[in-house]
């Protein structure tokens, strides 16, 4: 906490991000080629699914980062409506399309996987039908920030749509509890089940973290463009009027 | 309280004299549905099945097609600001909002949508499952497109936007409330779906007061 | 009479789209007072009374609102009178009186009370908003160019309205471009260039 | 013709600008098919028989949404009577509308019938077939849409009075073209279905641009 | 320099909504000309404005417009200020003048070209309208209260616009509830009561 309220002053971002962003950047591709190699060449194919468990490293990762991509924008997005701070919808911002990219990502791969598993693309199923919804919120949280011209309102309306949002993410988390489906109950993520041979478990993790670096070079990115963005405007723009009070004859 | 008062009766008015925009949804229904129906070559069997879930498709488009009479010709004027200079709250104006619409919009779907049923050859069981269903989502469904409807405030006309926000919101209400439909003809009332409906009813309504009232406030600051 | 009403702006810098067009403004104003807000097309008039009224966030600072020192807010004191009408077209004057509580006779547009909003003409929209700032009786008075549009008989009842609400100890900022001149009541100018 | 391309670029500019307006339709027909499909619990033999009357009807449906974006807003605030004394006919002005409707709004949506027809499993001769009927009806489409805009005009944002003046007109539209996208299975080009087709579409057009002309006139006229 | 042009109303009666406005006025009016018309407000000067622009039909009776003598319909040569802004919302202030071929130096609003117009203040969004009026080169102007909103700047922009169209021959009719005086150019002032 005290590190972000640290970071909240731009020009501190700003010496932050400097050095922060390109390790982010390098991090992600390092892990990226790494579980790729690990995913596609190294780890066995699964008893139950085959090759086709290759998929997991890419749909399991990805539906992971999209759905706590999601959870950093709505706590942002509360941050900045509550405390009126640019910084954090600035984060939020940058969020949201690298969040919708691993969003259709999952839904992408997932339908790609469900045709070998379960013999269909799609099912309108509790787990697919919610992950649509999160795509779709993410889709609405971008068009919201267009059409405001001005800023600060625009980050008010887009914060208050990812708060009412995030409903959406226990949907998504629970729905295979509640909704009798097709999709796989936790395994990996249920604290206490071993679930995975390691195996399997060691490119899934390095996905992820390679994932939550892609994640986190877009988040810091984004935001320094926009500060240096804020800041040009602030110098271009027009000098403010010269206030003068006089008393009238009555 | 006579502030909601006031302003219901002063919508229902405006509803009644811009050329009948209440019951465009009516139409836009009684369309959606009969054209349904031809579509599929009136075959009863499977018109049956699709009866409920078709005429709860209707209430949901038609209620959407409303979307931007809630909130957008008073921001866009500036009486949601005088409103609130005048002593009624944003929220007041929020919950205002969700129940003339409510009232003035999707109440009148709701209430023939057993008409409606009658094109779909419905028995009595179905169609009350389809009508309890309906007035339990009722709240749930204004209260999303009321927030849809002060989120994108006077910007070009809604449209589009409104309903890219209000739809992902809406969905999981249809789900349920599909299901709920059906498991009347099962188990009727004590059907776990409509505890499920009205809980997500109820949820809708808890999250879009005060998110719309936020709304309200950050598209008056301009 | 009302108590002294004061308008407090502690600091307060206003942009639009990213401009700034107010920096740093302090200013404290109580009643009896009419202040001329006047300046060039652009320059920041309606945003800074919509900010005065609370419309409006200020980007910093903080604009707030007392009476004999008590703390007040905004819809406790203030009424604000906007440029444009916001009379809603499908109703006629008679009921957008009635919903605000506003007393058409006060304005002379008692014969027009049947006239839909939106046939109203230019003077008479404006009337009609004059006739539900009225109705609201708050000490504080926030007017965007309330002149505009009217004729000679409406200009000298907004200086008759004005004279009275000041005399009983209110306090109005009124942005125009034509001087605002009030016989016997305490006036400053507050000119932005 | 310059102020044809002008008033379309215009238009254009306004409906990118405008959240996303023209997007709306398209949104509309995601959501309604996709839906629809849902409520037909994704039987692929049931729906292969729908695909092309719910594709007809989703086009058709979307199109009626965007009747009060054609003259609403230049009868609203006086630029059509601007737009005639700068030289710009009624006449111009009817058929820019129609023509940046078309172009705007309903060729998007036709355009996209390929895509949706594979929620519904069609077969590429069924596909050819929607799609030739779809772009034959685009001009009736159009013409028939605008006229309703332009009688409507500005009042209470058009909606329902103007999907009752276009709704009437367009049935007709509908059932030749849906019997003419069928009949391309069997008859290919050749089938009397097109050329019933063409000949309302160009009556529509006919009948509509002076129409249009004259109901602008008119409702300037205050 | 315009070829004289001339306005001929005769006989003519306007209405609104059942009341009528103007009954059987006759008039011919022919530039180098500047007409005020003034009135108190809902007299009827916009609707008679819009009727001699040809917006408007008259309820019986005639308009006319020649130039030399020789007739000509009103977009040949009349154009028309309108009291309130037409500018689209969704487009910039240098988009809508590039719609219109306005120039939007004319009116210094060159400064403002990117800002949407319905961002734009009251005095711009006037400039903006008068920038459209200044494109056309018609004969016959036509202002509803072009004043309205403008600073001292604007007024005296709108008065030197008027002067020179008049002196170039034209004929130009203004509502305006503040007297419209123009040096050296032929005034006449048309009072509705
Ligand atoms: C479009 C279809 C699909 C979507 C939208 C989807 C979505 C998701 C989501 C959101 C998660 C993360 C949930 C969590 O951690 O609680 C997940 C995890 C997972 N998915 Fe999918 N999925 C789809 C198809 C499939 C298919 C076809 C399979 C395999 C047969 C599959 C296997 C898994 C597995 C094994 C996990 C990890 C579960 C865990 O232990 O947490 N998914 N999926
Ligand atoms: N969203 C925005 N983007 C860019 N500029 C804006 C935006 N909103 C307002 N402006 C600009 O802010 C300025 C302030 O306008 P404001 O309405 O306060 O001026 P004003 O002093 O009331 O002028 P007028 O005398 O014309 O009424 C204007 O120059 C306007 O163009
Ligand atoms: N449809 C209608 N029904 C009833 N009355 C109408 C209608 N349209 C206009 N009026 C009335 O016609 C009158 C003429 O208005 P007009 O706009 O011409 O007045 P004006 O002289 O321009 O006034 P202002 O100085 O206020 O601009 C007004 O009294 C108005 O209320
Ligand atoms: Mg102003
Ligand atoms: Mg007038």
């Amino acid at each position: 906490m005290r590190f972000i309220s640290y970071l909240a002053n731009p020009a501190r971002f700003l010496r932050f991000s400097r050095f922060a962003t390109p390790i982010s950047g390098w991090l992600a591709f390092g892990f990226l080629g790494l579980g790729l190699i690990l995913a596609l060449f190294i780890s066995p194919p699964a008893v139950e699914h085959g090759e086709a468990v290759r998929m997991m490293y890419v749909h399991v990762p990805a539906a992971w980062c999209a759905m706590a991509a999601y959870a950093a924008i709505a706590i942002a997005s509360f941050v900045s409506f509550v405390w009126r701070h640019n910084l954090a919808d600035s984060v939020a911002r940058s969020l949201a399309l690298p969040g919708a990219a691993f969003t259709f990502l999952a839904l992408v791969t997932g339908s790609l996987w469900g045709r070998p598993a379960w013999g269909t693309w799609w099912q309108w199923d509790g787990r697919m039908t919610s992950v649509l919804v999160l795509l779709m919120i993410y889709i609405s949280y971008m068009a919201i920030w267009n059409i405001a011209s001005d800023r600060k309102q625009a980050s008010r309306l887009a914060a208050i749509l990812a708060m009412v949002g995030a409903l959406n993410l226990p949907i998504i988390k629970f729905s295979v509890n509640w909704w009798n489906t097709l999709h796989q109950p936790a395994t990996i993520s249920e604290p206490g089940a071993p679930g995975l041979p390691s195996e399997l478990l060691t490119p899934l993790l390095v996905m992820t973290l390679g994932y939550t670096a892609l994640l986190a070079w877009f988040a810091l990115r984004g935001t320094e463009a926009e500060l240096v963005e804020l800041k040009q405007q602030r110098a271009a723009g027009s000098k403010p009027a010269r206030v003068t009070l006089e008393d009238m004859a009555s | 309280m006579s502030a909601l008062i006031k302003i219901l009766r002063r919508d229902i008015l405006r509803a009644a004299r811009s050329g009948g925009s209440w019951a465009y949804g009516l139409v836009f229904m009684a369309i959606f549905l009969s054209l349904s129906a031809i579509a599929m070559d009136g075959e009863m069997n499977a018109l049956r099945g699709l009866g409920v879930p078709l005429i709860w498709l209707a209430v949901t488009f038609a209620s959407l097609m409303s979307v931007e009479r809630v909130f957008a010709d008073d921001l866009a004027d500036g009486t949601t600001g005088q409103l609130w200079l005048s002593g009624v709250s944003y929220m007041t104006q929020a919950v205002s909002g969700i129940i003339s619409f409510g009232v003035i919009y999707a109440l009148p779907l709701i209430l023939t949508a057993p008409l409606w049923s009658l094109l779909f050859d419905l028995d009595s069981v179905a169609v009350w499952g389809l009508l309890l269903g309906l007035i339990l989502a009722l709240p749930g469904l204004a209260a999303y497109t009321a927030l849809a409807g002060a989120l994108t405030g006077a910007r070009g006309k809604g449209g589009f936007l409104a309903i890219v926000i209000s739809a992902p919101l809406l969905i999981p209400l249809l789900i349920i409330g599909v299901a709920a439909s059906k498991a009347y003809a099962a188990q009727g009332w004590a059907a776990v779906e409509f505890r499920a409906l009205i809980g997500f009813s109820l949820l809708a309504l808890a999250l879009s007061i005060p998110a719309s009232a936020a709304a309200l406030a950050t598209n008056t600051d301009r | 009479m009302f108590g002294t009403p004061t308008l407090h702006l502690n600091k307060i810098s206003v942009s639009r789209g990213g401009n700034l067009l107010i920096a740093d403004l302090s200013l404290e104003l109580s009643g009896p007072k009419l202040l001329w807000v006047t300046g060039g097309n652009g320059i920041g008039k309606t945003s800074l009374l919509r900010t005065c009224a609370g419309l409006s966030h200020a980007d910093s600072g903080e604009v707030s609102w007392s009476i004999e020192n008590k703390p007040i807010t905004a819809p406790e004191g203030v009424s604000f009178l906007p440029a444009n009408s916001y009379a809603k077209p499908a109703l006629t004057a008679g009921e957008e009186a009635k919903f605000w509580d506003a007393n058409l006779a006060e304005t002379q547009m008692t014969p027009h009370r049947s006239t839909l909003t939106q046939n109203l003409s230019t003077g008479q929209a404006k009337r009609l908003s004059i006739s539900k700032l009225l109705s609201d009786k708050k000490p504080i008075w926030i007017l965007d160019e309330p002149l505009a549009g009217l004729d000679d008989a409406g200009r000298s009842l907004v200086a008759e309205c004005l004279q009275s609400h000041v005399r009983a100890g209110g306090l109005a900022l009124v942005a125009s471009h034509a001087p605002i001149a009030v016989q016997g009541i305490p006036t400053q100018k507050l000119a932005l260039a």
